[in-house]
Protein backbone atom coordinates (compact mmCIF):
# COMPACT_ATOMS: atom_id res chain seq x y z
CA UNK A 1 0.00 0.00 0.00
CA UNK A 2 1.63 3.26 -0.92
CA UNK A 3 1.82 6.20 0.71
CA UNK A 4 0.98 9.20 -0.84
CA UNK A 5 1.03 12.78 0.23
CA UNK A 6 0.50 16.07 -2.14
CA UNK A 7 0.82 18.68 0.35
CA UNK A 8 2.55 22.71 0.59
CA UNK A 9 5.03 21.51 3.53
CA UNK A 10 8.25 20.32 3.54
CA UNK A 11 8.85 16.44 4.24
CA UNK A 12 11.57 14.54 5.89
CA UNK A 13 13.46 12.35 4.17
CA UNK A 14 15.08 10.61 7.05
CA UNK A 15 11.60 10.22 8.73
CA UNK A 16 10.47 8.76 5.48
CA UNK A 17 13.10 6.48 4.53
CA UNK A 18 13.38 4.93 8.33
CA UNK A 19 9.61 4.60 8.17
CA UNK A 20 9.84 2.08 5.33
CA UNK A 21 12.94 0.06 7.55
CA UNK A 22 11.77 -0.18 11.35
CA UNK A 23 11.06 -2.73 12.77
CA UNK A 24 11.56 -5.60 9.47
CA UNK A 25 13.98 -7.73 7.99
CA UNK A 26 12.93 -8.02 4.88
CA UNK A 27 14.50 -4.82 3.09
CA UNK A 28 17.30 -5.02 1.30
CA UNK A 29 17.56 -1.65 -0.42
CA UNK A 30 16.07 1.49 -0.54
CA UNK A 31 16.05 3.90 -3.49
CA UNK A 32 15.04 7.16 -3.63
CA UNK A 33 14.96 10.59 -5.91
CA UNK A 34 14.60 14.17 -4.19
CA UNK A 35 13.51 15.94 -6.85
CA UNK A 36 14.74 19.93 -6.01
CA UNK A 37 14.44 23.75 -7.73
CA UNK A 38 16.97 24.60 -9.46
CA UNK A 39 17.92 28.48 -9.40
CA UNK A 40 18.65 28.64 -13.25
CA UNK A 41 18.23 32.18 -15.17
CA UNK A 42 17.37 33.75 -12.47
CA UNK A 43 14.23 31.66 -11.40
CA UNK A 44 12.98 33.16 -7.75
CA UNK A 45 10.79 30.49 -7.26
CA UNK A 46 8.59 27.45 -8.60
CA UNK A 47 4.39 28.23 -7.88
CA UNK A 48 2.98 24.01 -8.40
CA UNK A 49 -0.76 24.26 -8.52
CA UNK A 50 -2.36 20.54 -8.99
CA UNK A 51 -6.44 19.10 -9.09
CA UNK A 52 -6.90 18.43 -5.74
CA UNK A 53 -8.44 14.89 -5.93
CA UNK A 54 -7.74 13.52 -9.57
CA UNK A 55 -3.60 14.49 -8.19
CA UNK A 56 -3.73 12.18 -6.10
CA UNK A 57 -5.65 9.66 -7.81
CA UNK A 58 -3.39 9.79 -10.81
CA UNK A 59 -0.73 8.94 -8.51
CA UNK A 60 -2.09 6.09 -6.07
CA UNK A 61 -2.42 4.90 -9.80
CA UNK A 62 1.24 5.28 -10.92
CA UNK A 63 1.71 3.98 -7.64
CA UNK A 64 0.18 0.78 -7.91
CA UNK A 65 1.35 -0.02 -11.21
CA UNK A 66 5.06 0.17 -10.04
CA UNK A 67 3.34 -2.43 -7.27
CA UNK A 68 2.40 -4.58 -9.45
CA UNK A 69 5.21 -4.80 -11.70
CA UNK A 70 8.02 -4.90 -9.02
CA UNK A 71 8.04 -6.84 -5.85
CA UNK A 72 8.06 -3.97 -3.11
CA UNK A 73 8.51 -3.68 0.37
CA UNK A 74 7.12 -0.39 0.68
CA UNK A 75 6.76 2.61 -1.78
CA UNK A 76 6.05 6.42 -0.98
CA UNK A 77 5.41 9.45 -3.11
CA UNK A 78 5.61 12.68 -1.35
CA UNK A 79 4.87 16.13 -3.99
CA UNK A 80 5.23 19.57 -2.75
CA UNK A 81 2.19 22.19 -4.31
CA UNK A 82 2.47 25.96 -3.60
CA UNK A 83 5.39 28.31 -3.65
CA UNK A 84 8.72 26.51 -3.40
CA UNK A 85 12.20 28.01 -3.30
CA UNK A 86 15.75 27.56 -5.61
CA UNK A 87 17.24 24.33 -3.57
CA UNK A 88 14.25 23.68 -1.64
CA UNK A 89 12.56 20.13 -2.50
CA UNK A 90 9.64 19.41 -4.87
CA UNK A 91 9.64 15.98 -4.97
CA UNK A 92 9.99 12.44 -3.19
CA UNK A 93 10.04 8.56 -4.42
CA UNK A 94 10.79 6.68 -2.27
CA UNK A 95 10.39 2.62 -3.13
CA UNK A 96 12.04 -0.66 -0.93
CA UNK A 97 12.51 -4.55 -1.69
CA UNK A 98 13.97 -7.36 -0.84
CA UNK A 99 16.14 -6.82 -4.22
CA UNK A 100 18.24 -3.65 -5.12
CA UNK A 101 17.31 -3.67 -9.16
CA UNK A 102 13.41 -3.88 -8.27
CA UNK A 103 13.73 -0.62 -5.80
CA UNK A 104 16.20 1.14 -8.28
CA UNK A 105 14.01 0.79 -11.46
CA UNK A 106 10.61 1.44 -9.85
CA UNK A 107 12.16 4.07 -8.07
CA UNK A 108 13.03 5.75 -11.93
CA UNK A 109 9.76 4.46 -13.11
CA UNK A 110 7.87 6.27 -10.57
CA UNK A 111 9.77 9.51 -11.05
CA UNK A 112 9.47 9.68 -15.03
CA UNK A 113 5.44 8.62 -15.07
CA UNK A 114 5.05 11.60 -12.33
CA UNK A 115 6.69 14.15 -14.98
CA UNK A 116 3.85 12.90 -17.11
CA UNK A 117 1.07 11.51 -15.78
CA UNK A 118 0.22 13.56 -12.71
CA UNK A 119 -1.76 16.58 -12.89
CA UNK A 120 0.86 19.57 -11.57
CA UNK A 121 1.70 22.86 -13.08
CA UNK A 122 4.77 24.90 -12.39
CA UNK A 123 4.88 28.47 -12.76
CA UNK A 124 8.10 30.25 -12.90
CA UNK A 125 8.49 33.56 -11.16
CA UNK A 126 11.80 35.50 -11.90
CA UNK A 127 13.83 37.90 -10.12
CA UNK A 128 12.66 40.74 -12.72
CA UNK A 129 9.26 39.95 -11.73
CA UNK A 130 8.74 38.39 -15.06
CA UNK A 131 7.12 34.88 -14.63
CA UNK A 132 5.95 31.95 -17.12
CA UNK A 133 4.32 28.30 -17.27
CA UNK A 134 7.07 25.79 -18.20
CA UNK A 135 6.07 23.77 -21.57
CA UNK A 136 6.21 20.34 -21.02
CA UNK A 137 8.75 18.02 -22.70
CA UNK A 138 8.80 15.67 -25.31
CA UNK A 139 11.46 14.01 -23.28
CA UNK A 140 9.90 13.57 -20.25
CA UNK A 141 7.00 12.04 -22.59
CA UNK A 142 10.00 10.03 -23.83
CA UNK A 143 10.79 9.20 -20.84
CA UNK A 144 7.60 7.93 -19.16
CA UNK A 145 6.89 5.97 -22.03
CA UNK A 146 10.17 3.44 -22.44
CA UNK A 147 8.66 1.89 -19.36
CA UNK A 148 5.55 0.70 -21.43
CA UNK A 149 8.50 -0.66 -24.42
CA UNK A 150 10.04 -4.13 -24.15
CA UNK A 151 11.83 -4.64 -20.92
CA UNK B 1 -21.95 20.17 -15.21
CA UNK B 2 -19.09 21.78 -13.26
CA UNK B 3 -15.95 22.56 -15.23
CA UNK B 4 -12.72 23.87 -13.81
CA UNK B 5 -9.55 25.27 -15.02
CA UNK B 6 -6.17 24.87 -14.18
CA UNK B 7 -2.73 26.98 -14.50
CA UNK B 8 -2.89 29.26 -17.49
CA UNK B 9 -6.58 28.00 -18.39
CA UNK B 10 -7.80 29.43 -15.03
CA UNK B 11 -6.12 32.45 -16.21
CA UNK B 12 -6.83 33.24 -19.37
CA UNK B 13 -10.32 32.35 -18.92
CA UNK B 14 -10.52 34.54 -15.23
CA UNK B 15 -12.46 32.10 -12.95
CA UNK B 16 -10.69 28.37 -11.27
CA UNK B 17 -14.48 27.07 -12.19
CA UNK B 18 -17.87 27.42 -13.37
CA UNK B 19 -21.61 25.68 -13.38
CA UNK B 20 -22.73 25.13 -17.22
CA UNK B 21 -25.75 23.38 -18.64
CA UNK B 22 -24.57 22.84 -22.12
CA UNK B 23 -27.12 22.35 -24.92
CA UNK B 24 -28.50 18.71 -25.87
CA UNK B 25 -25.80 18.66 -28.81
CA UNK B 26 -22.91 18.94 -26.16
CA UNK B 27 -22.02 15.22 -26.37
CA UNK B 28 -18.34 15.13 -26.03
CA UNK B 29 -14.96 17.18 -24.68
CA UNK B 30 -14.50 18.19 -28.26
CA UNK B 31 -17.73 19.45 -28.50
CA UNK B 32 -17.93 21.39 -24.95
CA UNK B 33 -14.97 22.73 -25.86
CA UNK B 34 -16.32 24.41 -28.30
CA UNK B 35 -19.37 25.66 -27.05
CA UNK B 36 -17.33 26.91 -23.77
CA UNK B 37 -14.91 28.99 -25.92
CA UNK B 38 -17.78 30.89 -27.67
CA UNK B 39 -18.67 32.10 -23.84
CA UNK B 40 -15.88 34.97 -23.70
CA UNK B 41 -12.84 36.38 -25.05
CA UNK B 42 -11.30 34.47 -22.17
CA UNK B 43 -13.14 31.19 -22.68
CA UNK B 44 -11.95 31.89 -26.67
CA UNK B 45 -8.09 32.90 -25.35
CA UNK B 46 -7.48 29.87 -23.25
CA UNK B 47 -8.85 27.46 -26.20
CA UNK B 48 -7.15 29.18 -28.81
CA UNK B 49 -4.49 26.47 -29.62
CA UNK B 50 -6.57 23.14 -28.70
CA UNK B 51 -3.06 21.45 -29.00
CA UNK B 52 -1.82 22.56 -25.86
CA UNK B 53 -5.26 21.67 -24.08
CA UNK B 54 -5.69 18.42 -21.86
CA UNK B 55 -8.92 17.28 -20.28
CA UNK B 56 -10.25 15.14 -17.71
CA UNK B 57 -13.56 13.68 -17.39
CA UNK B 58 -14.67 12.97 -13.32
CA UNK B 59 -10.78 13.25 -12.43
CA UNK B 60 -9.49 10.65 -15.53
CA UNK B 61 -7.72 12.06 -18.23
CA UNK B 62 -9.72 12.07 -21.23
CA UNK B 63 -9.74 12.05 -25.30
CA UNK B 64 -11.63 15.14 -27.09
CA UNK B 65 -14.20 12.28 -28.18
CA UNK B 66 -15.04 11.30 -24.71
CA UNK B 67 -18.60 11.84 -23.78
CA UNK B 68 -19.50 14.15 -21.36
CA UNK B 69 -23.46 14.49 -19.28
CA UNK B 70 -24.94 16.89 -16.96
CA UNK B 71 -23.67 15.56 -13.94
CA UNK B 72 -19.59 15.27 -14.89
CA UNK B 73 -17.15 17.12 -13.06
CA UNK B 74 -14.96 18.01 -16.50
CA UNK B 75 -11.37 19.59 -16.34
CA UNK B 76 -9.35 21.93 -18.59
CA UNK B 77 -5.48 22.22 -18.49
CA UNK B 78 -2.28 22.48 -20.04
CA UNK B 79 0.18 19.48 -20.44
CA UNK B 80 1.65 18.38 -16.64
CA UNK B 81 4.96 19.43 -15.54
CA UNK B 82 4.93 18.21 -12.17
CA UNK B 83 7.94 15.92 -11.00
CA UNK C 1 35.01 15.14 -6.38
CA UNK C 2 33.46 11.83 -4.93
CA UNK C 3 32.92 11.57 -1.11
CA UNK C 4 34.01 8.13 -0.71
CA UNK C 5 34.35 6.33 3.06
CA UNK C 6 34.70 3.14 4.20
CA UNK C 7 33.69 3.01 7.91
CA UNK C 8 32.73 0.59 10.88
CA UNK C 9 30.26 3.39 12.14
CA UNK C 10 26.49 4.15 11.01
CA UNK C 11 25.35 6.78 8.45
CA UNK C 12 23.76 10.12 8.38
CA UNK C 13 21.65 9.72 5.41
CA UNK C 14 19.88 13.29 5.87
CA UNK C 15 23.34 14.53 6.62
CA UNK C 16 24.92 13.39 3.56
CA UNK C 17 21.66 14.03 1.35
CA UNK C 18 21.22 17.90 2.69
CA UNK C 19 25.50 18.10 1.92
CA UNK C 20 24.95 17.61 -1.66
CA UNK C 21 22.17 20.54 -1.84
CA UNK C 22 23.38 22.98 0.38
CA UNK C 23 24.06 26.28 -0.59
CA UNK C 24 23.80 25.88 -4.41
CA UNK C 25 20.67 25.88 -6.77
CA UNK C 26 22.24 23.92 -9.20
CA UNK C 27 21.06 20.50 -8.24
CA UNK C 28 17.74 18.96 -9.92
CA UNK C 29 17.59 16.02 -8.81
CA UNK C 30 19.56 13.67 -6.09
CA UNK C 31 18.91 9.86 -6.75
CA UNK C 32 20.31 7.43 -3.44
CA UNK C 33 20.17 3.87 -3.07
CA UNK C 34 20.72 2.50 0.50
CA UNK C 35 21.53 -1.53 0.69
CA UNK C 36 20.07 -3.07 4.06
CA UNK C 37 20.91 -5.87 5.78
CA UNK C 38 17.91 -7.93 5.20
CA UNK C 39 17.34 -11.21 7.90
CA UNK C 40 17.10 -13.77 5.80
CA UNK C 41 16.97 -17.52 7.24
CA UNK C 42 17.72 -17.28 11.02
CA UNK C 43 20.69 -14.59 10.13
CA UNK C 44 21.78 -12.98 13.14
CA UNK C 45 24.57 -10.88 11.56
CA UNK C 46 26.40 -9.47 8.61
CA UNK C 47 30.75 -9.53 9.28
CA UNK C 48 31.62 -7.31 6.34
CA UNK C 49 35.61 -7.50 5.32
CA UNK C 50 37.64 -5.29 2.95
CA UNK C 51 41.01 -4.79 1.92
CA UNK C 52 42.37 -1.85 3.19
CA UNK C 53 43.69 0.86 0.28
CA UNK C 54 42.44 -0.85 -2.20
CA UNK C 55 39.31 -0.99 -0.96
CA UNK C 56 38.87 2.93 -1.41
CA UNK C 57 41.12 2.87 -4.72
CA UNK C 58 38.80 0.64 -6.58
CA UNK C 59 35.59 2.86 -5.27
CA UNK C 60 37.23 5.85 -6.34
CA UNK C 61 37.86 4.08 -9.67
CA UNK C 62 34.46 3.60 -10.27
CA UNK C 63 33.30 7.24 -9.04
CA UNK C 64 35.39 8.94 -11.41
CA UNK C 65 34.19 6.60 -14.28
CA UNK C 66 30.75 7.48 -13.28
CA UNK C 67 31.77 11.26 -13.22
CA UNK C 68 33.25 10.93 -16.69
CA UNK C 69 29.84 9.61 -17.58
CA UNK C 70 27.48 11.31 -16.12
CA UNK C 71 27.28 15.06 -15.42
CA UNK C 72 27.26 14.89 -11.49
CA UNK C 73 27.13 17.93 -8.99
CA UNK C 74 27.75 15.27 -6.33
CA UNK C 75 28.34 11.62 -5.86
CA UNK C 76 28.95 10.19 -2.22
CA UNK C 77 29.70 7.04 -1.79
CA UNK C 78 29.60 5.16 1.86
CA UNK C 79 30.36 1.76 2.62
CA UNK C 80 30.49 0.13 5.89
CA UNK C 81 32.67 -2.80 7.52
CA UNK C 82 32.35 -4.93 10.61
CA UNK C 83 29.48 -6.45 12.40
CA UNK C 84 26.21 -5.50 10.44
CA UNK C 85 22.64 -6.65 12.11
CA UNK C 86 19.53 -7.34 9.81
CA UNK C 87 17.26 -4.02 9.06
CA UNK C 88 20.94 -1.96 9.62
CA UNK C 89 22.37 -0.10 6.50
CA UNK C 90 24.81 -1.53 4.64
CA UNK C 91 25.85 0.68 1.94
CA UNK C 92 25.05 4.56 0.39
CA UNK C 93 25.23 5.58 -2.85
CA UNK C 94 24.02 9.23 -3.38
CA UNK C 95 24.28 11.21 -6.82
CA UNK C 96 23.01 14.58 -7.48
CA UNK C 97 23.50 16.39 -11.05
CA UNK C 98 20.85 19.13 -12.81
CA UNK C 99 19.12 16.26 -14.73
CA UNK C 100 17.27 13.64 -12.94
CA UNK C 101 18.01 10.76 -15.66
CA UNK C 102 21.87 11.34 -15.00
CA UNK C 103 21.42 11.14 -11.20
CA UNK C 104 19.39 8.33 -11.39
CA UNK C 105 21.18 5.93 -13.85
CA UNK C 106 24.70 6.79 -12.25
CA UNK C 107 23.59 5.89 -8.71
CA UNK C 108 22.51 2.47 -10.01
CA UNK C 109 25.73 2.16 -12.15
CA UNK C 110 27.13 2.78 -9.01
CA UNK C 111 25.52 0.72 -6.89
CA UNK C 112 26.06 -2.29 -9.44
CA UNK C 113 29.92 -1.97 -10.05
CA UNK C 114 29.96 -2.06 -6.29
CA UNK C 115 28.76 -5.34 -6.00
CA UNK C 116 31.34 -6.87 -8.56
CA UNK C 117 34.04 -4.22 -8.49
CA UNK C 118 34.64 -3.38 -5.07
CA UNK C 119 36.81 -5.72 -2.57
CA UNK C 120 34.50 -6.55 0.32
CA UNK C 121 33.80 -9.67 1.86
CA UNK C 122 30.50 -10.88 3.72
CA UNK C 123 30.48 -13.32 6.43
CA UNK C 124 26.76 -14.35 7.34
CA UNK C 125 26.33 -15.38 11.35
CA UNK C 126 23.25 -17.38 12.22
CA UNK C 127 21.26 -17.75 14.93
CA UNK C 128 22.22 -21.69 15.01
CA UNK C 129 26.17 -20.69 15.58
CA UNK C 130 26.60 -21.83 12.00
CA UNK C 131 28.23 -19.23 9.78
CA UNK C 132 29.15 -18.98 5.81
CA UNK C 133 30.93 -16.56 3.39
CA UNK C 134 28.65 -15.28 1.23
CA UNK C 135 29.43 -16.57 -2.77
CA UNK C 136 29.24 -14.10 -5.44
CA UNK C 137 26.20 -14.03 -7.52
CA UNK C 138 26.46 -14.38 -11.23
CA UNK C 139 23.44 -11.69 -11.71
CA UNK C 140 25.38 -9.03 -9.98
CA UNK C 141 28.14 -9.86 -12.56
CA UNK C 142 25.47 -9.09 -15.41
CA UNK C 143 23.97 -6.09 -13.89
CA UNK C 144 27.69 -4.72 -13.54
CA UNK C 145 28.55 -5.94 -17.00
CA UNK C 146 24.97 -4.37 -18.72
CA UNK C 147 26.84 -0.74 -18.06
CA UNK C 148 29.15 -1.20 -20.76
CA UNK C 149 27.17 -2.72 -23.18
CA UNK C 150 25.63 0.14 -25.79
CA UNK C 151 23.85 2.87 -23.59
CA UNK D 1 57.05 -9.88 -1.16
CA UNK D 2 54.16 -9.20 1.12
CA UNK D 3 51.00 -11.45 0.74
CA UNK D 4 48.10 -10.73 1.56
CA UNK D 5 45.01 -13.45 2.46
CA UNK D 6 41.20 -12.12 2.61
CA UNK D 7 37.92 -13.74 4.03
CA UNK D 8 38.02 -17.53 3.53
CA UNK D 9 41.13 -17.69 2.00
CA UNK D 10 42.45 -15.78 5.13
CA UNK D 11 40.97 -18.21 7.27
CA UNK D 12 42.28 -21.50 5.37
CA UNK D 13 45.63 -19.89 5.61
CA UNK D 14 45.43 -19.18 8.72
CA UNK D 15 47.70 -16.08 8.75
CA UNK D 16 46.50 -12.64 7.29
CA UNK D 17 49.71 -11.60 5.70
CA UNK D 18 53.21 -13.17 5.02
CA UNK D 19 56.95 -12.23 3.68
CA UNK D 20 57.67 -14.51 1.30
CA UNK D 21 60.93 -14.57 -1.17
CA UNK D 22 59.78 -17.23 -3.61
CA UNK D 23 62.55 -18.35 -6.33
CA UNK D 24 63.04 -16.97 -9.11
CA UNK D 25 61.68 -18.96 -11.42
CA UNK D 26 57.96 -17.62 -9.49
CA UNK D 27 57.25 -14.57 -12.77
CA UNK D 28 53.86 -14.84 -12.36
CA UNK D 29 50.28 -14.79 -10.23
CA UNK D 30 49.39 -18.18 -11.27
CA UNK D 31 53.08 -19.19 -10.36
CA UNK D 32 53.04 -17.50 -7.11
CA UNK D 33 49.94 -19.35 -6.41
CA UNK D 34 51.60 -22.84 -7.33
CA UNK D 35 54.71 -22.26 -5.14
CA UNK D 36 52.71 -20.81 -2.35
CA UNK D 37 50.53 -23.43 -1.68
CA UNK D 38 53.38 -25.99 -1.59
CA UNK D 39 53.88 -24.01 2.30
CA UNK D 40 51.68 -25.76 4.27
CA UNK D 41 48.11 -27.67 4.15
CA UNK D 42 46.30 -24.17 4.78
CA UNK D 43 47.81 -22.95 1.59
CA UNK D 44 46.47 -26.14 0.18
CA UNK D 45 43.35 -25.63 1.01
CA UNK D 46 43.24 -22.30 0.49
CA UNK D 47 44.30 -22.57 -2.85
CA UNK D 48 42.36 -25.97 -3.92
CA UNK D 49 39.76 -24.30 -6.17
CA UNK D 50 41.76 -21.59 -8.07
CA UNK D 51 38.62 -20.93 -9.77
CA UNK D 52 37.40 -19.00 -6.40
CA UNK D 53 40.32 -17.42 -6.26
CA UNK D 54 41.11 -13.65 -7.48
CA UNK D 55 44.35 -11.82 -6.67
CA UNK D 56 45.35 -8.26 -6.79
CA UNK D 57 48.75 -6.90 -7.27
CA UNK D 58 49.94 -3.35 -5.71
CA UNK D 59 46.12 -2.83 -4.83
CA UNK D 60 44.94 -3.48 -8.44
CA UNK D 61 42.91 -6.74 -9.54
CA UNK D 62 45.37 -9.14 -11.63
CA UNK D 63 44.81 -11.81 -14.01
CA UNK D 64 47.17 -15.10 -13.32
CA UNK D 65 49.55 -13.87 -16.21
CA UNK D 66 50.22 -10.41 -14.13
CA UNK D 67 54.21 -10.60 -13.38
CA UNK D 68 55.03 -10.40 -9.67
CA UNK D 69 58.45 -9.07 -8.26
CA UNK D 70 60.41 -9.08 -5.30
CA UNK D 71 58.99 -5.97 -3.94
CA UNK D 72 55.43 -6.17 -4.38
CA UNK D 73 52.28 -6.68 -2.37
CA UNK D 74 50.11 -9.36 -3.45
CA UNK D 75 46.36 -9.83 -2.37
CA UNK D 76 44.69 -13.58 -2.80
CA UNK D 77 40.58 -13.54 -1.97
CA UNK D 78 37.24 -14.64 -3.39
CA UNK D 79 34.85 -12.92 -5.81
CA UNK D 80 33.65 -9.77 -3.97
CA UNK D 81 30.31 -9.79 -2.43
CA UNK D 82 30.11 -5.93 -1.21
CA UNK D 83 27.36 -3.69 -1.69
Amino acid sequence: MARILVQDAAFDLAAETAAVTAGRVDVGGVASFLGVCRGDDGLAALVLEHYPGMTERAISRIAEQAEARWPLTACTIIHRTGRILPGEPIVLVLTASSHRAAALESCAFLIDWLKTGAPFWKREEFASGDHRWVAAKAEDDEAAARWTGAA
Amino acid sequence: MRVLYFAWLRQKVGIAEEEVAPPAEVRDVAGLIRWLAARSSGHAAAFADPRQVRAAVNQDFATPDQPVAANDEVAFFPPVTGG
